[in-house]
């Protein structure tokens, strides 16, 4: 890049822009199946209760709280989409971040399920078929 | 199921499933009316289609990841919720022309009313999709798909000026009867039939479905520039036969019906009995798989679980995608819109839609973190971009064209 | 807050200069993890910012990425004089308010704020 | 974009709208003889191909079907058109006899599939006649086109 920089020294853990290896990734569960996507992060003060929603200067040390998934184009409107309507999945639950983020638990667990969750039980499993393996042998 | 034997189910499959209702009414059209003087559009088509269906199901083989989840990581919510917008619509147009074609072709063999078709093949083609094994629709429709190759032979047992036709191909020039932007207008439809968007879109989801592994890629590679090439060159037999046949009688295809005649004039009802099973069973694959690229690309988008691989009860809002393009393509034509119009219109937009496609595939194929030690070579890379520059001068180009000529008219 | 209270957000120094658009949030996977977690926690390390555009670098930020050739120029052109400020230097965020209307969210710099490289590999 | 796509494809999918000046209404209305001269011949085709055994009854049906469609979708175009002068009317006035004129054998073509009246011989006479006049019809459109 251009000269004038600062050489940015070593960091003592792995390094990660939000907007390359998080945001819009696919987020799969235990098995590997999918969870939703990374719509947005939630940042917070350490310490501080994950409900207060404040904005924070370099004052305060700053980390993730969790992978947020809602309405996604509620920013092309305009505005910040309300936080009551976006799924959150805390940051403890990722363990690992490839081509999709990978989380620990099942993937039934968090509320960013619960449309597939509620089709496939009040819907889908009524009709005949829907819950046949097109895997398995006819 | 790998060896030879897995390797020849895969390359036919490429080549019956290579041609839908795109290519089958864009060439006889472009046929009845410049000869083959634009097949030189089919030649960059497929390559082109070689090239990003490669890179597309080499990135799902490699990373696990299909083209639309690709498409939101690079472009962002915004340009990729836009891209989704645009391929939806082109995919469910594709879908309502597919099964219009689907419709047309069954009525050549009943003589029942094409509008009574269209809801029985909107229901066979959910009940495929809600039932059939992934790998099992792909090689049925995929085979069955090769009778098209009654094109090719109709187009020898006419007996043509073969060295009239190469002088066509190989010095294209516009025909005296027809404008130059029409001329244009029509490469650019030709060129969005053969690289359709919904394409990548299935090839890359369908790599995932059948779980492509990196020891798949040289199966993968092989299907594709063996496979493809042949479905092109069945496309060049399609605009062949309407050059011989109907070009010299003033006949202008506007009717799937019209396709066939030279079929029978050449080869008989024989011959014309298995080009309408291949017309049938290429609109059929092309409606599924544009049916299953609706759900790919927005189950993909927003991250929901999809897949045929998958009870449909475990990917049900894939399913419910699914289920609402069939409803609105059947919808679109209960309207009585010309199916064949619609397949005009689709193949254009198709062509506007293109370059959002293909960039994020190009740029993730050269992305060491997605693909390792497989990414692109200097050739690949060199072809992609050359193409990325076409394809953005086609979409710019397209809509305007599209008014100049009235769309062709 | 959220990662899209500061992505795409205008940056001015403490004198009100433009400096450009924060295009990407550094994190550092160096917080002890939680209780249960597997993986650090992620800081907040520090602001992409870039002069003259909101648009992403599609990847090509990463040193290790140069193909294909010409897309990973324009790129780079579009982005150069692009810089890593360390989040202590942050002065302060948009309001909640600012944030929710859409307009006149800005990141202000603290004063002699430094510039890093940006680039990852 | 959606509905730009959909409205574009829904008005693309009518016949050309109407066209207010001479030389467009004159290009109009080549337009829909030629295609009415398009699916003359396509019948024609049809019917020799049937007579030889090639074409199964059926398929010659959805042909000459589609021809119908497309004489008729014709001559609903070019008597939709406004024209500006009498001369321009004049034309399309002949226009409009020519193609009226071949829906008459077209459709005959569907009768003598089902029950072999009128001869064949006749009816191929018919299209020729038919072809002939769109012929004669669509020159003289675009002698006054191109004089425009």
């Amino acid at each position: 890049m251009s000269t004038g920089l600062l050489p940015e020294p070593d960091q003592p853990g792995r390094v990660v822009d939000a907007e390359l290896h998080l945001l819009d990734r696919q987020v799969l569960d235990v098995d590997g199946e999918p969870v939703c996507t990374v719509d947005d992060l939630e940042l917070g003060a350490v310490g501080d209760d994950p409900d207060i929603d404040r904005p924070l200067a370099g004052d305060t040390t700053v980390v993730v709280t969790a992978l947020l998934s809602g309405p996604v184009l509620g920013g092309v409107v305009g505005g910040r989409p309300d936080s009551s309507r976006r799924h959150r999945i805390a940051w403890r639950y990722v363990t690992d971040i490839g081509t999709a983020v990978h989380l620990g638990a099942h993937g039934e667990q968090f509320s960013a399920t619960w449309v597939e969750r509620w089709l496939r039980e009040r819907v889908f499993s009524r009709i005949p078929g829907g819950r046949h393996d097109p895997e398995a042998d006819e | 199921m790998r060896g030879p034997l897995a390797v020849a189910l895969g390359i036919l499959t490429a080549i019956g499933g290579f041609l839908d209702a795109g290519d089958l009414v864009t060439n006889a059209v472009v046929g009845s009316r410049f000869g083959l003087t634009l097949a030189w559009v089919v030649v960059m088509g497929v390559i082109g289609i070689c090239v990003f269906a490669h890179m597309s199901g080499k990135v799902a083989a490699v990373s696990g990841r299909a083209t639309f989840e690709i498409i939101r990581e690079r472009l962002g919510p915004r340009a990729a919720g836009a891209n989704l917008v645009a391929s939806l619509a082109v995919t469910v147009l594709t879908l309502t022309a597919e099964i219009g074609g689907m419709a047309l072709a069954l009525q050549l063999a009943s003589s029942v009313e094409r509008r009574l078709w269209m809801p029985v093949a909107a229901l066979a083609v959910w009940l495929v999709l809600w039932r059939v094994r992934f790998q099992v629709m792909e090689n049925v429709t995929g085979l069955l798909g090769l009778t098209l190759i009654g094109f090719a032979v109709a187009l020898y047992l006419l007996g043509p000026d073969w060295g009239e036709l190469a002088r066509q191909t190989l010095q294209p020039a516009v025909p005296p009867s027809e404008g130059a932007a029409v001329y244009w207008y029509f490469a650019i439809a030709l060129l969005g039939a053969a690289m359709t968007p919904y394409e990548v879109f299935f090839f890359s989801s369908g790599g995932v479905e059948e779980r492509w592994t990196v020891k798949d890629l040289a199966t993968s590679r092989l299907n594709v520039f063996v496979g493809f090439p042949f479905g092109g060159v069945l496309s060049i037999a399609i605009a062949g036969c309407a050059a011989v046949v109907l070009l010299p009688l003033g006949i202008e295809v506007d009717a799937m019906s019209q396709i066939v005649l030279p079929v029978a004039q050449a080869g008989g009802p024989l011959l014309l009995a298995v080009v309408i099973v291949g017309l049938v069973s290429a609109t059929t694959g092309a409606a599924l798989e544009t049916a299953l690229s609706a759900g790919y690309t927005l189950s993909q988008y927003l991250g929901w679980s999809w897949g045929k691989f998958r009870r449909p009860a475990e990917a049900a809002r894939f399913h419910v995608a699914m289920i609402v393009a069939l409803v609105v393509a059947v919808g679109v034509l209960m309207t009585g819109v010309d199916p064949i119009a619609v397949t005009e219109y689709s193949v254009v937009f198709s062509a506007v839609a293109l370059p959002l496609t293909y960039l994020p595939i190009l740029v993730v194929a050269n992305d060491p973190e997605y693909m390792g030690e497989h990414v692109n070579g200097r050739v690949l890379n060199a072809v992609g971009t050359l193409y990325l520059v076409i394809l953005v001068v086609a979409s710019a180009a397209a809509v305007p064209l599209m008014i100049v000529t009235e769309a062709g008219a | 807050m959220i990662a899209g209270d500061l992505i795409d957000v205008e940056v001015r120094d403490a004198d009100g200069e433009r400096l450009g658009y924060v295009v990407d949030l550094r994190l550092v996977l160096d917080r002890p993890p939680e209780a249960g977690a597997v993986l650090a926690g992620a800081r907040l390390h520090g602001l992409v910012v870039s002069p003259r555009t909101r648009t992403s670098f599609l990847g090509y930020e990463r040193t290790s990425v140069r193909a294909p050739w010409p897309i990973a120029q324009l790129l780079r052109r579009r982005h150069r004089g692009s810089f890593l400020v360390h989040w202590p230097d942050v002065a302060s965020v948009p309001s909640l308010d600012a944030t929710r209307r859409g307009k006149g969210a800005i990141v202000v710099l603290r004063r002699g704020f430094d510039r890093y490289d940006p680039a990852l590999t | 974009m959606l509905v730009g796509v959909l409205a574009g494809t829904l008005t693309g999918c009518t016949p050309a709208g109407t066209r207010s000046d001479a030389a467009n209404v004159l290009g109009s209305i080549v337009e829909h003889l030629e295609a009415a001269s398009s699916a003359v011949a396509t019948a024609t085709l049809a019917v020799e191909l049937h007579e030889q055994g090639r074409l199964p009854a059926v398929t010659t049906d959805a042909a000459v079907d589609d021809a119908t469609l497309t004489v008729s979708e014709a001559v609903h175009g070019i008597t939709t058109v406004v024209a500006p002068d009498a001369g321009t009317a004049g034309l399309r006035t002949t226009a409009i006899g020519a193609a009226s004129a071949a829906l008459g054998p077209v459709a005959d073509v569907r009768t003598w599939l089902a029950d072999g009246a009128p001869e064949g011989d006749d009816l191929r006479t018919a299209l020729d006649e038919a072809a002939t006049d769109l012929e004669a019809a669509t020159t003289a459109v675009e002698q006054a086109e191109a004089a425009q």
